[in-house]
């Protein structure tokens, strides 16, 4: 399945660059014919950010690519009070589909959405309060992102020799945390004195920081860092080929991102967590074309579904012990059989986040 | 000698303002000659200079140096023509050295570095030569401002110029560094340099000037030789009247001290006693002059009572209450009014309003506004009738300062600080760089508080000044006080000189008199 | 307090301060250079940010890590020229053109790293080169402090020689006289016959050649790659660090290593029980306390000294 | 030269500066996009095309004036003090810790929640104030460190006290509708905050030019060793002018919070102290300028973003392009050789009429 997965992901990569040439294509060529579905990607930030919107937005490439549909992708940047009127704005534009990014646009999306029944909206990384209104128009994909990060834990419990593994987040919320809480559960479940130590970078951008703050993990003895920071996550990666140990990557597989420029930082990656964001759009488009996508409802897609998971690569392959794996596979099944229920941040107060992290703090 | 060795004809200058400070001025210099430029304030000296010097382009006219027309367009070009000029106000560095300021542009070099132990040298061999005693590796920060002059004078000879413009260089020297300037500027004319000079003291002038050019509004009124004009002709050209040279005065009828200093002691930023135990009193009616070298303390002194320092020892009273732990504003309330010797620092906001630089220490009172709030029209009111009565030559009196020559400049201090009857008023350095016209009414305006009752404490290194105005008088020599003349027309103006430099000490009783 | 204390005293921790400290040290002589003449240059982290992409390029095309540093300060230089004849010939406002260039820096870096790489977070793709790291033959062998010094970057050690070379450029030089005497008072110098824009564009350009250098050890040394934004206020940080050096290299030096040892210390005691945005304001406090200790011994110790003259003296 | 032509000349120099940029704009994004004229067509009439991107412009403003106001005050005593940033993001975090910790009834929620942003922002100036006016220690600097630190206690108030666990993301709970500054214009988020706003402008307006305290901290700004010798508390101007800044700016921080947003969600400055110092520059530092100057800016700001969203012009040249506008609109050197030349033309037409006259 994972293997599957990396597949999809490659794929991507090489269709974001035909996507690119597509749109122009279309623009110059053919006149947008009647029948061309028109989505909007909204996304709550800039891209670049080589996390859930720029998976996003390989995802809409490819759809763009395969079905032929017309993507518009407008970053809307940092600015909160933006993104209320760009929801309107491409509301009033006449797309068909409008899809969303993140919990930042919930509010946003439940606000216009009612009074656009014939838009589809489509929110990820997030839900809509259906409670709240008559919401039939918006499908809402949340993430077991904690569930892929159990498997990670795991991974990274069994391989560390010193018992001491690295978290490093970019910032202190729950879509971070979901990733830690289920790293330090995984690794608990392997050995239940196993210490990680937590750090945030409190910034996506600063991956010199990052750097800086995961040499100081390596240097206090920790082997393995699971990072989540988005770009400041490359700091983790850069410090790991500088000592010698492993990182983690997140949201999609970084090894792969160095496999030809560097191979020797991919040797250091041993996995990565991915969080197939672009995976999950595709799939949600080809079930609309199909009928079959349920709207009005959240779906929490984890581990079974195909949209979380550790990837699976050559370095994977090499690097993770054979033993290692089979315990991987086997705890993946049993999530997904729903034998083993991951922890996960979202509802968690502050305190009782601290707490998780004090309990394996070294 | 007779052909001129420079000629600047039809000069027209207008600033971005619109003022029109030069208008067709033809103006000649002959080789070998010291030239004076006298003129009312504003009347377009350093302008005309300014342009000579490249510092500015004129709109209309042009330059010859030796019958061929020269193009300046930067004081680059004005130097290597062999122009030199010290400008009215200082052009220093003040982090630098004397030495780095005297070779700024033309430092020497070793190796690609600056040479530091060569340019000492060559400041202490230039200064040796013109007989100027400075010490070149002193800070300009922290030099006094006489000295401040003769580093301007050094720089400008340094760079080899053969004509010399000087802006008013003497309005911050004593008499003897004067006199001694004067002596080298001869010197310099026997060598064969010559020298443009603008100064507003006639005196000085009739001294050693061969040929004037007088100015007013823009406009020369002609060149003529020394001999044909006599002091009173000059101040008509310049002016359009007489001026009476003497202040009348009646005689003081002192009454009770109104300011009081007891023991008075201070540190100033080098370190050293600026001021030493100084017993003073200033009574009611009188005025008290302070003479002295410029940098034996007057300034330091100054400072402390007026209560821009602090950390001094002793106790300052006024009319009876002790002021020295009081603010700024409490002690003016006090009544107390203060010329600053160093306007540009201190007595104005260049970029503020004439208006704006008038009310500055009115905050408290209701000729501004009631309460809190400003009044717009009492402000308009005040700063005509100022402008008015202080014959502030401008269009506007909301117009910046920075558009006001130097001499304007000076009179709005004069204005602010007379605009409240004063319970005291110190008047440090307050005719600096203003022209005979003004500096007369400046004077009669001192004498007239007097009269009306107020004190006032008088500190000048114009020894003219000193004399003619103060009742009684205290010599300042190291940060004490060397001699104290009740009356000061006991005293001779070359005695005082003796006192100045510190070759004579009263005994101690007549000097407590003061105190 | 143990624990901390465990954390701090480690050659690791030691090594990590230099390193930390370099890009600021080498945009604080930015900042020294314009500040001396003048204009206050907010543009450094824009212009670092640009070099640090420029670098990256041009050591990933020309495969020659030189050429790539070459590159980058060249860039910087090239940026520092646009601002300076913004501000100096159009005289437009020196703070504005500086946000505005950081504002161009931001956009332009993504764009150009987009229309390169098509990734708009990091340069992954490219195969850049990193300035290699050296060991100093004798002091390598020296046991606490080899571990400490040895084994830096080589723009580790250009940065600090670069501090000595400034020191020499700025108190011993024409040109370095000039840039200081403009930036105090340029009347005086434009009276001497000294073109004073002339001046200032040279300082202008030796600034842009600092913040370029600086660029390229964040995305060349630091990290072997560009990622967007990575300079993240280390150019305002480097204002700060002139601020509280007085404008001189030495000084400014300094306080790059005690802001680097501060922001250390804070990467190092993130395992500490304290929320971590506590940990993380410590570079700040101590920047605040150090320069307040300094402005307020300096007006203690004067007024102190002159007292004291004056009790003696009764 | 007259007034009416001084301002007329103001007034071209800065239409120039706009075409030059406009015409600059126009180059790169003929660069980066296949319809350039549309593109431009939107930059330049977007914010106007719909009532919405019209409130757009004005809601962008609403921050933009009180930060823009801060600056003024600020940089009017000379005082280059960023800490209007960090007061316009602690004045919120204020605003929504009151609201959510204690139920005040309707008009009073508002009203206290706005002033506890005021006084909490004027609060965090007080360090670097003080320290500036006792101590001469760089303001600069030290604001800006500050922020950094106000930042990190902004998280951590957040994290800690009043963030909603139910909430996806990190947000306080949701703010008291009763405290909200509503919208009064339909199909805008026009918010009553812009009376707010504009009621400081005035009030800043008549504090510099018209109060004594203004003058004073205008004459420090001009000359401080004259303030100083007129008698003038320069300790107590530079300190309050500072906190005069970090007053204002936090108002408008607890405006923005209350007209803008649902929750308090802000984990780093959004900004606006340093728009508010190119605001201020814009507007010469006058605060009756400021809304003129943080008009210019949000209408470039919508417009860039229209044009990011509806034509195929990359999203990075927005912040190119309004780099470029900035790097223009300042530029003063434009016509300074034109207005040499009319101003020589009208002084000797004067002249000329005098001596007919004569
Ligand atoms: N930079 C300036 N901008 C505008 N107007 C100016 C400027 N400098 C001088 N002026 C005006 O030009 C006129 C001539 O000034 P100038 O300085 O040449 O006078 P001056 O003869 O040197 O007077 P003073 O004896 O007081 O020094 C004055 O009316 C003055 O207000
Ligand atoms: N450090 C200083 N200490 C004291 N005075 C200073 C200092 N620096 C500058 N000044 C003052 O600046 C002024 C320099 O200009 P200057 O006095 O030569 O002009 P002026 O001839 O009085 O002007 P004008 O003739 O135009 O009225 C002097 O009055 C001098 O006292
Ligand atoms: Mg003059
Ligand atoms: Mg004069």
């Amino acid at each position: 399945k994972t293997s599957e997965e990396t597949q999809t992901a490659q794929q991507n990569s090489e269709s974001n660059e035909a996507g690119q040439e597509k749109e122009q294509d279309t623009e110059k060529e053919e006149a947008p014919s009647q029948e061309d579905v028109r989505i909007a990607l909204l996304l709550s930030g800039n891209l670049g950010d080589m996390s859930f919107l720029d998976s996003a937005n390989k995802g809409t490439s490819q759809i763009m690519a395969d079905y032929g549909a017309q993507v518009k992708v407008i970053e809307m940047g940092s600015d909160a009070t933006k993104y209320e009127t760009n929801v309107l704005d491409a509301s009033d534009e006449g797309y068909d589909i409008i899809i969303g990014s993140g919990w930042q646009l919930q509010e946003p999306f439940q606000n216009v959405a009612k009074d656009y029944p014939d838009i589809k909206y489509i929110i990820f990384d997030a839900a809509v309060d259906y409670a709240a209104g008559d919401y039939s128009n918006v499908y809402s994909i949340s993430y077991k992102s904690n569930e892929a990060a159990y498997l990670a834990g795991i991974m990274a419990a069994n391989m560390s020799k010193t018992s001491i593994l690295g978290f490093l987040g970019g910032a202190d919320g729950a879509v971070i945390n979901d990733f830690m809480i289920g790293f330090i559960e995984g690794a608990r479940s392997v050995d239940p004195d196993i210490k990680v130590i937590c750090g945030y970078v409190d910034d996506y951008s600063d991956s010199p920081k990052c750097k800086e703050m995961a040499l100081a993990q390596y240097n206090q003895g920790a082997d393995i860092i699971f990072t989540a920071a988005g770009a400041s996550g490359i700091g983790t990666l850069e410090a790991a080929k500088e000592t010698g140990n492993y990182a983690i990557g997140v949201d999609s597989d970084q090894a792969m991102l160095y496999a030809e420029s560097d191979p020797a930082q991919a040797q250091l990656i041993p996995a990565s967590v991915m969080k197939n964001v672009d995976a999950t759009l595709v799939r949600a488009y080809e079930m609309i074309q199909e009928g079959t996508l349920p709207w009005g409802q959240e779906e929490a897609l984890g581990l079974s579904d195909g949209a979380v998971g550790l990837s699976d690569n050559e370095f994977y392959q090499k690097l993770v012990p054979e033993d290692v794996k089979v315990k991987i596979d086997e705890a993946s099944d049993a999530i997904a059989r729903g034998e083993i229920s991951v922890k996960s941040a979202y509802g968690l107060t502050t305190e009782e986040v601290r707490e998780i992290i004090n309990s394996v703090a070294p | 000698m007779n052909e001129d060795l420079l000629v600047m004809s039809k000069i027209t200058k207008i600033y971005p303002n619109g003022v029109m400070a030069n208008d067709k001025v033809d103006f000649s210099v002959k080789a070998g000659e010291i030239h004076a430029l006298m003129g009312e304030n504003g009347a377009g000296k350093s302008t005309l200079m300014n342009i000579l010097y490249g510092e500015h382009q004129p709109e209309e006219g042009a330059v010859y140096l030796e019958g061929r027309k020269i193009k300046i367009t930067s004081p680059n070009d004005a130097i290597a023509h062999g122009i030199g000029m010290v400008h009215q106000h200082f052009m220093l560095v003040p982090s630098l050295s004397v030495a780095q300021n005297i070779y700024l542009g033309k430092e020497p070099r070793k190796n690609g570095l600056i040479d530091t132990k060569m340019m000492i040298k060559q400041a202490e061999e230039i200064a040796e030569k013109y007989n100027f005693k400075i010490l070149c590796t002193a800070r300009v920060a922290d030099i006094p401002v006489g000295m401040k002059q003769k580093v301007e004078i050094l720089k400008a000879l340094a760079g080899g110029a053969k004509i010399l413009i000087l802006d008013e260089p003497t309005a911050v020297l004593t008499p003897q560094e004067t006199e001694e300037l004067f002596h080298e500027l001869t010197e310099f004319k026997k060598r064969g340099h010559t020298i443009i000079f603008i100064s507003h003291k006639l005196k000085e002038i009739k001294q050693i000037c061969d040929r004037i050019t007088i100015m007013k509004n823009g406009k020369s009124m002609g060149t003529y030789d020394m001999q044909e004009l006599d002091e009173k002709s000059i101040s008509r050209l310049m002016v359009g009247r007489d001026v009476i040279k003497s202040v009348e005065k009646r005689k003081a009828k002192p009454g009770d001290a109104v300011l009081k200093v007891e023991d008075l002691s201070c540190i100033n930023e080098d370190g050293k006693h600026a001021v030493n135990h100084i017993n003073l009193k200033v009574r009611k009616g009188e005025i008290l002059g302070i003479a002295g070298v410029e940098g034996n303390g007057q300034s330091e002194f100054v400072e402390c009572i007026s209560g821009m320092r602090k950390d001094y020892k002793g106790r300052v009273s006024i009319c009876g209450q002790y002021v020295d732990k009081f603010s700024i504003k409490k002690i003016r309330k006090a009544g107390l009014s203060h010329i600053s010797e160093d306007r540009m620092s201190y007595g104005v906001a260049t970029e503020a309003s004439i208006s704006d630089n008038l009310i500055s220490d009115k905050l408290g009172e209701d000729m501004i506004g009631h309460g809190p709030i400003l009044s717009n029209k009492k402000i308009a009111a005040l700063a005509l009738e100022l402008v008015d009565k202080f014959l502030i030559k401008c269009s506007s009196y909301k117009q910046p300062v920075s558009m006001l020559s130097g001499g304007n400049m000076q009179k709005v201090v004069i204005a602010r600080e007379f605009a409240r009857e004063p319970a005291i008023m110190i008047a440090n350095q307050p005719s600096r760089g203003v022209d005979v016209g003004a500096t007369e009414f400046i004077h009669k305006k001192l004498v007239e508080i007097r009269d009306n009752g107020a004190a006032v404490l008088l500190v000048s290194a114009d020894l003219n000044e000193v004399m003619e105005l103060s009742d009684s008088l205290a010599v300042f020599y190291g940060g004490e006080v060397v001699a104290y003349f009740e009356d000061s027309r006991n005293v001779t103006e070359e005695e005082l000189g003796y006192y100045m430099l510190g070759l004579m000490k009263q005994p101690e009783d007549i000097i407590l008199k003061l105190g | 307090m143990q624990q901390m204390f465990n954390i701090i005293f480690t050659t690791s921790f030691a090594y990590s301060i230099l390193r930390v400290s370099t890009p600021l040290i080498l945009a604080g002589m930015a900042a020294v250079v314009s500040e001396r003449a003048g204009v206050a240059n907010i543009a450094i982290e824009g212009m670092m940010l640009i070099s640090a992409l420029t670098g990256v390029v041009i050591s990933a095309v020309t495969q020659s890590c030189f050429a790539g540093v070459a590159a980058g300060a060249a860039g910087g230089m090239v940026v520092s020229l646009i601002l300076a004849y913004f501000i100096l010939q159009l005289k437009a406002n020196n703070i504005m053109c500086g946000l505005a260039v950081n504002a161009i820096a931001k956009g332009g870096t993504v764009f150009a790293l987009y229309l390169l790489t098509g990734s708009k977070g990091a340069s992954t793709a490219l195969n850049s080169l990193t300035v290699p790291k050296i060991d100093i033959p004798l002091i390598k062998d020296i046991p606490v402090l080899g571990e400490i010094i040895s084994g830096q970057s080589v723009l580790t050690y250009t940065a600090i020689l670069l501090v000595a070379v400034m020191h020499v450029f700025i108190f011993r030089t024409r040109t370095g006289i000039r840039i200081s005497a403009v930036g105090e008072n340029e009347k005086a110098v434009g009276s001497v016959g000294i073109s004073v824009i002339r001046t200032r564009y040279t300082a202008l350009l030796i600034s842009g050649f600092f913040s370029g250098l600086a660029g390229v050890f964040l995305s060349m040394s630091y990290m072997s790659g560009f990622t967007a934004n990575m300079t993240s206020g280390r150019g305002f940080i480097a204002l700060a660090a002139n601020s509280m050096g007085q404008n001189t290299p030495w000084g400014t030096l300094l306080a790059a290593l005690i802001f680097g040892a501060a922001d250390s210390a804070a990467n190092y005691l993130q395992v500490l029980a304290v929320p971590a945005q506590f940990i993380q304001m410590i570079p700040y406090v101590t920047t605040i306390l150090g320069i307040t200790l300094y402005s307020v011994f300096k007006v203690r110790n004067e007024k102190k000294l002159k007292m004291k003259m004056l009790g003696v003296q009764q | 030269m007259n007034k009416k032509r001084e301002a007329l000349f103001q007034f071209l120099s800065i239409l120039i500066a706009i075409t030059v940029a406009l015409l600059v704009t126009f180059i790169i994004i003929l660069c980066v996009s296949n319809e350039p004229v549309e593109a431009l067509k939107t930059f330049i009439a977007g914010p106007l095309s719909t009532k919405r991107r019209i409130g757009n412009v004005i809601e962008g403003m609403i921050p933009l004036i009180f930060t823009g106001l801060a600056a003024c005050v600020m940089f009017q005593a000379k005082q280059f003090s960023l800490i209007g940033d960090g007061s316009f993001l602690v004045g919120a975090l204020a605003c929504a810790v009151l609201l959510l910790k204690l139920q005040l009834p309707a008009g009073i929620a508002l009203f206290l929640g706005v002033l506890i942003g005021g006084a909490v922002g004027g609060i965090c100036a007080v360090i670097p104030g003080f320290l500036k006016a006792k101590w001469n220690v760089n303001e600069f600097v030290v604001s800006m460190m500050f922020n950094s630190i106000l930042e990190y206690f902004t998280i951590f108030v957040l994290l800690n006290f009043i963030r909603d666990p139910g909430s996806g993301f990190v947000a306080s709970y949701l703010i008291p509708e009763n405290a909200k500054l509503q919208s009064f214009i339909s199909k805008t988020n026009i918010h009553t905050g812009l009376f707010i706003a504009l009621f400081m402008v005035v009030l800043t307006a008549f504090f510099m030019y018209k109060t004594k305290w203004g003058y004073s901290i205008r004459m420090v700004g001009k000359n401080p060793r004259f303030s100083k010798y007129s008698g003038i508390n320069t300790f107590a101007v530079i300190f309050s002018c500072q906190i005069i800044g970090g007053f204002i700016a936090g108002l408008g921080g607890a405006v923005e919070l209350l007209g803008m947003y649902d929750r308090f969600q802000w984990q780093s400055t959004p900004g606006y102290g340093f728009d508010g110092m190119t605001v201020a520059i814009l507007a010469a530092n006058n605060p009756a300028l400021v809304p003129v100057g943080a008009l210019f800016l949000a209408y470039i700001r919508v417009g860039t973003d229209v044009m990011a969203r509806v034509s195929s012009v990359p999203n990075e040249s927005v912040s190119i392009i309004q780099g470029i506008i900035m790097l223009l609109i300042t530029a003063s050197a434009f016509l300074s050789g034109t207005k040499h030349k009319m101003v020589i033309r009208s002084v000797k037409d004067e002249q000329k009429k005098m001596k007919e006259v004569a």
